[in-house]
């Protein structure tokens, strides 16, 4: 194994230390700490981004810390974690330039930009575990870093939704540890091994399905399959850039990149789909699907329809990776980036909104494309993304679970696609046609100027993010590319169709 | 029936006594009594163990002994100034009956008459 | 044969006053009865072999012990003697009567035929000698298992530390004096007792060494004499602790602790007395010892932290 | 060996003696010299094994013998860790009261010395003794608080200690009837597993669980606890009453060999006490009757080491001792601060308390962490070490019991700190604290998340000497 190389630690310990200073800084101080959550953020992008050049030239990053005997902390840069991270970690990046612009009047800044950090850095933990052990750690210290910044209002409503918040994922960190400790107890290792290390214990196969859906149950709280999913509307409560990092970075992503390490690095695609528990992880990410387009198109609230579509949206990737076969995992692990990338702009949007014309319901949007030109522009370059119009990134993850289930041969994936498709285009569409086609009523402020730079940048910045990396696909450093690699380790005899 | 065997059976009928008079009465001053009696019992088991051969006795139990009274009473002085107090302060001769009275205190405020 | 008839006589009594004590509802019966098995527990020691306990049971068991029951019982019950309380008692005492009954036999069951082993007892009577003094029970109370006694007499520092944070500085002291102070009897008693009881705990703190006796009981009964000028108000006790007081208190504890640390300084073990000067060294800590249990169990039984010459 | 023992001892009488303002650097001198007994004695621990000091120089059946080995030195370390950052607490939390300081400082420094005496004897009889010094320091400390609440608690907890320690002594009597000896080793060796014997250890068994407050005999701890100052609820709930477990733990498994049912009939008693405290302490109104209870639950899990008995579990449940340790007393300390801020400790008025006093509140929230058991802090690792042994041992029925439990604590802690979230703009702004109010219970409950770090190294110690002597 190689030196322990401080990489990994550093990535996840930066965002630890700016939040730290940050929690000790007296309210007043705002630009210092503007200042110091920035140059934190880049700080942190910079080393992903040095780890990302090394692991593409084969080299490996790891860092290990004997907690007990015969059970340590292990972060390793392998190739997942260099598709997640880098995404959490740009997206802070932006995320806090936004959120700074927004946070302005509201109390508490202290306290609020110091849990965002300790967030960020449990979503680097997460993403650069290197043992199911170091996932759980983080992960539950996930649920505890995000707590405050739901309830940040301090409303008696958003501390109604941070109770239930609480009972979901403290309940499913319960679940986890249930499984997490059957395997320690059945194998007596929980190291991620590429292809799996539970395939010569299948004698165990019941107690294995088991743990299986223990696991796969406690991850889907925070991936929001359906019936665990009953959080994520309900915490559109909080404020906009919590949402936005929140459900469509951190949170939801934790989640459903759980369930890709369960199925590839814990139980490994051949060894499950043998135990044919993926058949119904694919039924059940299906169901969620459908289930979270439908009840989008029922939402008038803005923010809680882009909830629902983040319940739908999340499952593909629960969908290709339950498809057992390369190409489909390639569309699912792509997914990953691509739906955070789409969907955080549409967050971003639905902040402006909120923010400076005060509008959250759809009914109350006619013509807000007149008054906030590049807002709503950037919000109808996520929307198509969503849908998965050609060009966009979206079309490239639907483009490739569709081949995948094919290839696996389960054509009826097809047709869950070709719904949600249509669902999703019938639940953004007429939004759009109301954003720029209809004349807006005369009730809103007449001289409409744009959102504040600190509002507007970030979003065009995702949007333009969301457009490129559907255009390039092919090009390296891509998400595309990186999933191809990924795909040829996890999959060992490594017969891939061409990009 | 040696000495042993003799004191043993008091010292074991001395303890249950003990026992159940601490658990069984309410009134602080039988609590402590009671105490004593439990732990004089212990003791006489203890010095009954050292005499084994009439000519030599073992001092160790002595020694275990002594300890222990002046440990017992220690603490009974200190138990009857902790009643003594509860008295002086509520009128209360025991732990559970008077929270009942000390909550009639409470909420009526009236000015309870002296108890003695 | 007479000699089992005598014990088993004692025995049953002490039974049946133990009996007694806890089961009376009237309070003054109970106490007196507890005054009276504490007597007759004396009685046991002796038949046991055990002058020392019996020694200090007398000093303190039954008589320090009883004081104090007493001035508690005029306390809490307001000095008659046909007092009832009406307290009622736990509702279920006939199920802890069967429990305690079931604990008796399994104790009488376990404990029939019991051989403790003796060789503890044979080591102690052979290395007596070492141990700087004859008295086998002062030896290992204060050489053998030195460190036992040194942190019983923190307890008893404790306890009265106990008694000064319950009573607070200006608790009520003093309890209501029912026999008139300057009567002639009293004084004449009390010109008479307060010496022989110093020239008491002095023979016993000398003697200690090789003849039963030692610190413990000197000290209580100094105290003895200390309540009885208590109770005739010749020392009346005070709200405030005075430094001299505090040092009375301490001072038992200090000189322990120093003795017990001095051989460390020599790279000795603790509490483990140079070779020559264990005698003197052992004298020295229980001098001290019976200075301080003796002013600690007077002002416990006063409640209060210091005391002044001369009455009220 | 002796220094921690001798160093509060020597120090009590002088607390006595000296103004109040003469006693900050004996804080000091008390607090370093424990730290530094504890670490050298771990080194030697780690270097040559177990290690023997014969008292007085007689040895064992003579004399008395202290005893540190792994087993020991984990409440040592604990004591050594909880009571410096209390010390200097109380220093300013008492600071109004000249006489309540008289009585305070003697009996501060005696608890001191009970804690540290009581885990290195290796003579039950001098166990006894010791368990009277904690009991009598503990109990004037209770009533120090004043009022009527106090005092009521403070009798109820000095007649279930009597009855616990005079139990107690029976027992010692009968094992003393049975060998002859008072030292553990040579009970352990002349240990005969008779009637006599088992007798013996149940009484001994019963006596501690009164004095640790265990399930059924923890009717005392909740009256006591809630009502003794700040500082003195955080040193009996997470100290004294772990001296109990320590020593059931010593007698259970390296003294006698009891019979396997005995360890389930303690496992099923740790249950009943966990699902019981964390209910009670749902219902509880007040902040100390919830912590108090929390106590009551959390000993349940020690009490899990019984029935599992192997290295594993061991190390799970001491390792769980040390992390309740830390964190109860700094959840204790945060409670103080809000009393002595707010005036009471109603949680239903706790509204902008989060603004009033973040550090105290981030220090609620931190020790919350460690209380539920969750990652980072050493209360999670020896969760996941007892859980591991209920694997091994293949009595998996306590695994529902430590992760229920988990949920229970998160339950009613969590409804605590949501308080803090509860904004208002008219709440006024942070409330000025003496330092060491502020800071102390933020540093504790941060030193138990770090712990949960460093352990490795205190696992190995316990490996020397260790009845289950195979690795965990």
């Amino acid at each position: 194994m190689t030196s322990n190389s401080l990489l990994p630690l550093a990535a996840v310990l930066i965002p630890v230390v700016t939040g730290s200073v940050v929690f000790f800084l007296d309210e007043g101080r705002r630009g210092l700490r503007t200042v110091l959550n920035l140059s934190g953020a880049a700080l942190s992008l910079l080393v992903v981004m040095v780890m990302l050049v090394g692991v593409f030239q084969e080299q490996a990053y790891a860092f290990r810390w004997p907690l007990l005997a015969g059970l340590e902390l292990y972060l390793e840069a392998d190739a997942f974690a260099m598709l997640f991270s880098p995404l959490s970690s740009g997206l802070w990046l932006v995320t806090t330039v936004y959120a700074v612009g927004y946070m302005e009047h509201y109390r508490n800044r202290r306290r609020f930009f110091g849990f965002f950090s300790l967030c960020v850095a449990t979503t680097m933990g997460v993403a650069l575990a290197g043992n199911l052990l170091t996932f759980f750690i983080f992960y539950e210290l996930l649920t505890l870093s995000t707590y405050p910044l739901v309830v940040h209002r301090g409303d008696a409503r958003s501390l109604a939704v941070g109770t239930l918040y609480l009972r979901y994922t403290v309940g499913a960190g319960a679940v986890l540890l249930v499984g997490l400790i059957w395997i320690h107890g059945l194998t007596g290792t929980v190291e991620f091994t590429e292809g799996g290390f539970l395939a010569p214990f299948h004698e165990h196969d019941t107690s294995l399905r088991i743990i299986f859906f223990l696991l796969v149950g406690g991850f889907g709280v925070k991936a929001a399959l359906v019936p665990l999913h009953g959080w994520l509307p309900m915490a559109m409560v909080a404020p906009a850039p919590v949402s936005a990092l929140l459900h469509a970075v951190a949170v939801v992503k934790a989640g459903a990149f759980g369930i890709v390490r369960v199925v590839y690095d814990v139980f490994g695609v051949t060894f499950a789909h043998g135990l044919g528990v993926t058949g119904v992880l694919a039924v059940w990410a299906a169901v969620t699907i459908l289930y979270g387009s439908l009840r989008a198109l029922a939402q008038d609230d803005l923010k809680r329809r882009l909830a629902y579509s983040t319940v739908s949206q999340v499952s593909y990737i629960a969908l290709g990776v339950a498809i057992a076969g390369p190409v489909a995992t390639l569309g699912g692990v792509v997914h990953l980036v691509h739906q955070g990338v789409t969907k955080i702009t549409l967050f971003f949007c639905a902040g402006n909104l909120a923010e400076t014309l005060h509008i959250h319901k759809i009914s109350e949007m006619d013509g807000v494309g007149r008054r906030l030109p590049l807002t709503m522009s950037a919000f109808t370059l996520g929307a198509l993304g969503m849908i998965g119009i050609p060009p966009m990134a979206g079309f490239i993850t639907k483009w490739y679970l569709g081949l995948g289930s094919l290839e696996a041969g389960q054509p009826w994936v097809i047709l869950v696609l070709l719904a949600s498709t249509l669902l999703n285009a019938a639940y953004f569409l007429p939004v759009l046609h109301r954003v720029w086609f209809r004349p807006p009523p005369h009730t809103l402020p007449t001289p409409a100027r744009e959102a504040p730079l600190f509002l507007l940048l970030p979003p065009l910045i995702t949007g333009l993010l969301a457009l490129l990396t559907g255009l390039f696909a092919a090009a390296p450093f891509t998400p595309l590319e990186w999933s191809v690699l990924i795909t040829e380790r996890e999959y060992p005899h490594g017969y891939l169709p061409g990009p | 029936m040696s000495q042993l065997t003799l004191y043993g059976l008091a010292a074991a009928a001395l303890f249950a006594l003990g026992l159940y008079g601490l658990l069984a009465y309410a009134h602080l001053l039988r609590k402590i009594l009671a105490v004593n009696v439990m732990g004089n019992a212990v003791f006489l088991f203890l010095v009954a163990l050292g005499r084994t051969d009439p000519q030599q006795t073992n001092p160790v139990p002595h020694a275990m002994v002594l300890t222990g009274i002046v440990i017992t009473v220690s603490a009974t002085a200190f138990a009857l100034a902790l009643a003594r107090r509860l008295h002086r302060e509520v009128g209360a001769v025991d732990l559970d009956a008077q929270s009942r009275r000390g909550e009639a205190l409470d909420s009526t405020q009236t000015e309870e008459s002296g108890k003695s | 044969m007479t000699a089992t008839l005598f014990d088993a006589l004692l025995a049953l009594l002490l039974v049946w006053l133990g009996w007694r004590t806890v089961v009376s509802t009237n309070l003054f019966n109970a106490v007196v009865l507890f005054v009276i098995f504490g007597l007759l527990m004396v009685l046991c020691w002796a038949r046991l072999g055990a002058p020392d306990v019996a020694l200090a049971e007398a000093a303190i068991g039954a008589g320090l012990t009883a004081a104090l029951l007493l001035e508690a019982y005029r306390d809490l019950t307001g000095n008659d003697p046909h007092h009832v309380h009406d307290v009622e008692d736990s509702p279920l005492r006939w199920p802890l009567a069967a429990l305690c009954g079931l604990l008796f036999l399994g104790l009488v069951a376990t404990g029939w035929q019991l051989a403790p082993p003796t060789e503890l007892g044979e080591t102690v009577h052979a290395r007596v000698a070492e141990s700087g003094v004859e008295n086998p029970v002062t030896a290992v109370l204060l050489n053998f298992r030195g460190y036992d006694t040194l942190l019983e007499v923190a307890v008893l520092m404790l306890a009265l530390l106990g008694v000064w944070a319950t009573n607070g500085p200006h608790a009520t002291l003093g309890s209501r004096q029912t026999l008139d102070p300057d009567s002639a009897l009293i004084d004449a008693m009390v010109r008479l007792l307060v010496p022989m009881a110093a020239l008491v705990c002095s023979y016993l703190l000398w003697a200690g060494a090789h003849a039963p006796g030692g610190a413990f009981q000197a000290g209580a009964v100094l105290a003895g004499a200390g309540v009885l000028l208590h109770l005739a108000e010749r020392l009346q006790p005070l709200g405030t602790a005075s430094t001299s007081s505090r040092a009375l208190v301490t001072v038992g504890l200090f000189v322990f602790v120093a003795v017990a640390c001095y051989p460390l300084v020599y790279g000795g073990r603790l509490l483990a007395y140079p070779d020559g000067q264990t005698k003197a060294l052992i004298f020295l800590v229980e001098a001290a010892l019976t200075v301080s249990i003796a002013h600690s169990l007077t002002l416990m039984f006063s409640g209060g932290r210091a005391f002044q010459r001369g009455r009220r | 060996m002796v220094g921690p023992i001798v160093t509060p001892l020597l120090v009590a009488p002088l607390c006595l003696l000296l103004p109040r303002r003469g006693l900050y650097p004996l804080h000091l001198t008390v607090s370093l010299t424990g730290l530094l007994a504890v670490v050298a004695l771990m080194r030697a621990v780690a270097l040559e094994g177990p290690l023997r000091y014969a008292m007085g120089g007689w040895g064992a059946p003579l004399g008395i013998d202290l005893l540190a080995d792994g087993l020991s030195l984990m409440p040592l370390l604990l004591t050594a860790l909880v009571m410096p950052p209390l010390t200097l607490y109380a220093h300013d939390y008492l600071d109004e009261d000249g006489d309540k300081q008289l009585n305070f400082w003697p009996l501060w420094y005696l608890l001191w010395c009970g804690l540290n005496a009581s885990v290195l004897t290796a003579d039950i009889f001098n166990v006894y003794v010791t368990l009277e010094v904690l009991t009598l320091a503990a109990v004037p400390l209770v009533v120090l608080s004043g009022g009527v609440e106090a005092l009521r608690g403070a009798i109820r907890y000095l007649l279930f200690a009597l009855l616990g320690s005079l139990t107690y002594l029976l027992g010692v009597a009968l094992l003393f009837a049975a060998h002859g000896t008072l030292d553990m080793a040579g009970l352990a060796v002349r240990w005969a597993g008779d009637r006599l014997d088992a007798v013996g250890l149940a009484l001994i068994v019963v006596g501690l669980l009164a004095k640790g407050a265990i399930f059924p005999l923890h009717i005392w701890l909740p009256p006591a606890h809630s009502a003794a100052p700040a500082p003195v609820s955080a040193a009996l709930s997470a100290l004294v009453v772990k001296v109990a477990f320590y020593l059931l733990a010593r007698l259970w498994f390296w003294v006698a060999e009891p019979a396997a049912g005995a360890g389930l009939l303690l496992g099923g008693l740790g249950a009943t006490a966990v699902f019981y405290g964390s209910l009670q302490a749902l219902r509880q109104g007040r902040l100390k009757l919830i912590i108090a209870y929390s106590t009551v639950a959390q000993l349940g899990y020690l009490l899990l080491l019984f029935p599992l008995a192997s290295g594993a579990a061991l190390t799970g449940s001491l390792l769980q001792m040390i992390g309740h340790g830390l964190a109860k007393a700094s959840l204790f300390l945060a409670a103080g601060n809000v009393i002595h801020v707010l005036g009471h400790d109603r949680v239903r008025d706790f509204a902008g308390v989060g603004r009033l006093l973040p550090t105290t509140w981030m220090a609620v929230g931190l020790s919350a962490i460690s209380l539920t058991g969750l990652p980072p802090s050493v209360a999670f690792l020896g969760k996941w070490r007892l859980l591991e042994a209920s694997f091994q041992q293949a009595q998996w029925w306590w695994v529902v019991v430590l992760v229920g439990g988990g949920l229970l604590a998160a339950a009613y802690l969590f409804r605590v700190l949501a308080c803090a979230f509860v904004d208002d703009p008219a709440y006024p702004e942070v409330h000025r604290l003496p330092w060491s109010l502020t800071w102390m219970p933020l540093a504790l409950a941060a030193l138990g998340l770090l712990m949960g770090l460093f352990s490795a190294p205190l696992e190995a110690l316990l490996l020397p000497g260790s009845p289950f002597a195979e690795a965990p």
